[in-house]
């Protein structure tokens, strides 16, 4: 299904450029669709608006940091009970300091409140969003958390974010051991 | 977009409308009313009377320092990290005991501390455990005063007494 | 100097009052919350201690249960809804991760590591969630503190 | 492109337009995050034109818990109780959804015995949901004895739960390839006789509640979520069948063994109010509750003695892909987005899709032209649960 998709969307939006990524075991992992990320708003809006493969809902948006370049998933879905589909969509980011996509709240509002997550969570700014905030963490955090870069800011608004006395520092030696000893055969195994 | 819908009603429908909300409201009071005499009462009246807890509640862990063979299972499985294991080498020709279930104690246990304030009572630890001697005891009445009250060294001497009351012979 | 009878009658009596009258707040953050929730209903009945009219408003509570994980952005709120409770206030702090953090200590960037570093906490109840007899318990080792007070003696009575 | 306004954009006051001297602001009004109401720690903050909701803007992340990060730290078995914590009043559910991810990465085959008690399990988890939505509802509206039957007989539920995998709220109970704890047969008795409990408490409830002149009074006609509006912003769950889409996973996808068992889904028909309002969404609850008996007794029936736990590596490496697996859930679809690395120990990415998270989205769409009381009564029906909204 994916493979006809991809070729479907590649006739209808030119410079789409998707390609089908296909598993080898359908029944344990999920295939995808790669697309352009300058083309994710008009292969949405294929997507939604074309009758042979509408997909009518957004079901979520996952953004996923592979630390050199970063990945935003649209599943999309359709409330259809004879035929239910889903899809995987998927656009890279490679720029980290500048990260920015076409937003796609034009075609469903639902992208509102996903997007925002995901720029809160991975720093991806959204075009032409209408309220482009962070949603979870405070409009002054520091940082993207969930990049695999990230470290965490040493106080916020007055309080310490790892207060020393609560750490447990004096009781962790052991783990801070075992760690030590998991690096050491990390790199004897390199 | 009003959601609030107003009509003139004819008496018939405000008088219909009064008796419908007295009707309805006798009725739910009516089904309260019934637990004066109808059901049996449902509170456990706490301190006086206690709930006897099954058999797999999982309340404040306990660590059997005897029967412990430093493993440290436990501590890779917690994932809250909240159990620290520190063990030495016996001395060379040192008597090597047995656990209860006959496993060789080779390590000497230098340390068992579980901070209970951060622990997740998932029970991830107690499954792991070769020798079972770390169990989760039914004692949940354990409130403190202070915060570090609550990190408990199970080689401490005072903690035999409470081991005389769970580690069953 | 003695205590003297008159004042510390007068003390038991007052620390009585309050201590049968804890009036709780209806502060729910997270799991814990629902345990508290349980603990007021019927089957084990906080009304029993004085403490189970939950007041939707911090002006009229005596007590605070922070029942739930106390996050960075919820814990300045914490502290102004601690500041806007009149005297004399007490803090439960319920579960384990209003007492450390809980299971989000290590890598919780947005976790509050313990309620007590914003407001003082009386009680520490453990559990994640702690069963509502717990809470109970908690409640309990708090009037036997708050029976020990030494409201009137520590105003009049200078110590040498 | 569509703008703000189709999110909801405050819209004109209604009251002493014609007169510009009276013309007034709109005064901004902060519900939550410490607001009974509000089932937790949301904020609402809400420009009203008198007592009319003007517009509604949901401010959330108040209990960000960080549980994504975590996750990625954590072995796949480890993560369990994290998994519990997101819905914590539908754990079994929440574990069950995540075990389901990783066995189908897996490819392992679960036992019947385990499936049909992760069933049992998880529809009894439905109902105590369930129990809880109706009571907190019935103390957002104003009646407050509801509350205390609801927690009756969810106590009964959460007695059978802690006795079977020992925590009353956060069970850690199904693990990935099966379950942690047989259920024996006397407390599968206890089961059937609860049902029969339950399904008299149900009726009672309706008589109590559902059919009350004062409730309709105050749920019907309000909050109306159209299907259309439903559909875009990606609803599921009691709000999608409230407003009169018949759409469950468990029989539109059937995951599990659900194919097997014969129940109806229950949508909102508007015979009081209209399908979509507070009314219908609430009464799609209440049916669901009889459903979910319907099937544990089919349950019970089919039940035979089994192991309860596949086969899973002890250490549990996972090949390299993706997966995206969704149930149903009591409050809407739950998914797991799970990446994984190549012999990885623990998730490179968790994404959890919350179904509240979108629910809570949809608020400035139904807010404008609301009373701020109906406002209050349309949270409350919907349902939330702020542990998975911030995670």
């Amino acid at each position: 299904m994916h493979k006809e998709l991809s070729d479907l969307i590649n006739r209808n939006v030119s410079g789409a450029n998707a390609v089908a990524y296909l598993t080898a075991d359908a029944k344990k992992f999920d295939s995808s669709i790669t697309v352009e990320t300058s083309h994710i708003y008009k292969v949405v809006e294929f997507l939604k608006t074309n009758k042979t493969t509408s997909f009518n809902s957004l079901h979520c948006i996952s953004g996923v940091d592979y630390t050199d370049y970063m990945e935003v998933c649209y599943m999309l879905t359709n409330y259809d009970p004879s035929a239910v589909r889903n899809l995987t969509l998927k656009v890279r980011v490679t720029d980290r300091v500048n990260a920015a996509i076409d937003s796609v709240v034009g075609q469903f509002v639902s992208a509102d409140f996903l997007e925002r997550e995901v720029y809160d969570m991975f720093g991806i700014k959204f075009n032409n969003h209408p309220d482009m905030r962070r949603i979870l963490c405070p409009d002054d955090w520091e940082g993207f958390p969930l990049r695999k870069d990230y470290v965490a800011q040493k106080d916020y608004n007055g309080m310490t974010v790892y207060p020393d006395n609560k750490m447990n520092m004096e009781d962790r030696e052991f783990i801070v051991r075992q760690n030590m000893i998991k690096k050491a055969q990390a790199e004897k195994a390199q | 977009m009003n959601t609030q819908v107003h009509h003139t009603s004819s008496v018939k429908e405000y008088f219909g409308g009064l008796w419908d909300g007295i009707y309805s409201s006798l009725k739910g009071m009516w089904i309260t009313f019934r637990y004066v005499w109808a059901v049996a009462p449902v509170s456990i009246e706490y301190p006086e009377v206690r709930e006897v807890l099954p058999e797999r509640a999982r309340m404040r862990l306990f660590n059997d320092a005897l029967n412990c063979i430093s493993c440290t299972q436990c501590a890779m499985a917690c994932p809250v990290d909240c159990i620290y294991i520190a063990s030495e080498k016996l001395p060379e020709g040192s008597e090597i005991k047995k656990t209860s279930n006959g496993q060789a104690i080779r390590l000497h246990l230098t340390q068992f501390t579980i901070d209970t304030a951060l622990c997740c009572y998932c029970g991830l630890c107690t499954t792991v455990c070769p020798t079972e001697c770390l169990t989760h005891s039914h004692d949940y009445e354990f409130s403190a005063y202070t915060i570090d009250s609550m990190k408990y060294d199970y080689l401490a001497p005072d903690i035999v007494a409470w081991r005389d009351r769970i580690v069953k012979a | 100097m003695q205590d003297g009878v008159v004042l510390t009658t007068l003390d038991e009596f007052l620390n009585w009052g309050r201590k049968n009258s804890l009036w709780p707040m209806t502060f729910g953050l997270a799991c814990c919350a629902i345990e508290m929730m349980a603990t007021g209903a019927a089957k084990y009945d906080l009304e029993r201690f004085g403490c189970g009219a939950f007041m939707a408003t911090p002006r009229r509570a005596d007590l605070m249960i922070v029942a739930g994980t106390v996050t960075l952005k919820m814990a300045t709120r914490v502290k102004v809804l601690y500041e806007q409770m009149a005297e004399p206030k007490y803090v439960i702090s319920m579960g384990s991760c209003a007492n450390k953090g809980g299971p989000y200590w290590q890598y919780g960037y947005h976790v509050l590591k313990g309620v007590d570093e914003v407001v003082p906490v009386d009680v520490y109840v453990p559990g994640c969630p702690p069963r509502p007899e717990a809470l109970i318990e908690g409640v309990m080792t708090l009037q036997k503190k708050i029976a020990n007070e030494r409201l009137l003696r520590n105003k009049w009575v200078k110590h040498a | 492109m569509q703008t703000r306004w189709d999110v909801g954009e405050p819209h004109k006051p209604t009251i002493n337009t014609s007169t510009e001297q009276l013309k007034s602001d709109l005064l901004t009004l902060n519900m939550g995050p410490q607001h009974p109401a509000t089932h937790g720690v949301l904020r609402i903050e809400i420009w009203t034109d008198s007592e009319i909701v003007a517009h509604a803007i949901p401010h959330i992340g108040y209990l960000h818990r960080c549980m994504e990060k975590h996750c990625e730290n954590l072995d796949f078995r480890g993560v369990i109780p994290f998994v519990d914590r997101l819905d914590y009043l539908a754990s079994m559910n929440m574990e069950w959804t995540y075990a389901m991810t990783i066995e189908k990465m897996l490819g392992t085959e679960v036992p019947r015995r385990a499936e049909l008690l992760r069933i049992l399990t998880c529809e009894l988890q439905r109902i105590a949901s369930h129990l809880m939505a109706f009571g907190t509802y019935a103390i957002d509206l104003g009646a407050f004895s509801p509350f205390l039957y609801a927690f009756d007989y969810r106590e009964k539920i959460l007695r059978l739960f802690e006795e079977v995998s020992g925590a009353r709220l956060l069970y850690n109970y199904i693990w990935i390839g099966g379950l942690w704890n047989d259920w024996s047969p006397e407390q599968i008795s206890r089961v059937t006789a609860f049902c029969d409990d339950m399904e008299e408490e149900a009726k009672k409830y309706h008589e109590l509640l559902s059919m009350n002149k004062i409730f309709i009074a105050r749920t019907a006609h309000v909050g109306v979520m159209s299907v259309q509006d439903c559909i875009d912003f990606g609803a599921t769950g009691p709000i999608l069948r409230g407003a009169g889409m018949k759409w469950d996973l468990r029989k539109n996808e059937p995951y599990s063994l659900y194919s097997e068992f014969d129940f109806d889904v229950p949508v909102g028909t508007g015979e009081v109010g209209e399908p979509g309002d507070c009314w219908n969404r609430y009464i799609v609850r209440m049916r669901e509750v009889v459903e979910s008996i319907k099937i544990i007794r089919q349950v019970i029936e089919k039940l035979e003695p089994g192991s309860i736990m596949g086969k899973v590596p002890k250490v549990m490496k996972l090949p390299e892909g993706e997966v995206y697996f969704r149930s149903e859930c009591p409050r809407g679809e739950l998914a797991f987005h799970l990446v994984t690395k190549q012999d990885s120990k623990e998730p490179f990415r968790l994404k959890v899709r919350s179904p509240c998270f979108t629910h809570t989205s949809m608020l400035p769409r139904v807010a404008p032209g609301q009373m701020i009381a109906d406002f209050v009564a349309t949270v409350g029906s919907i349902d939330i649960v702020l542990g998975e909204i911030d995670r």
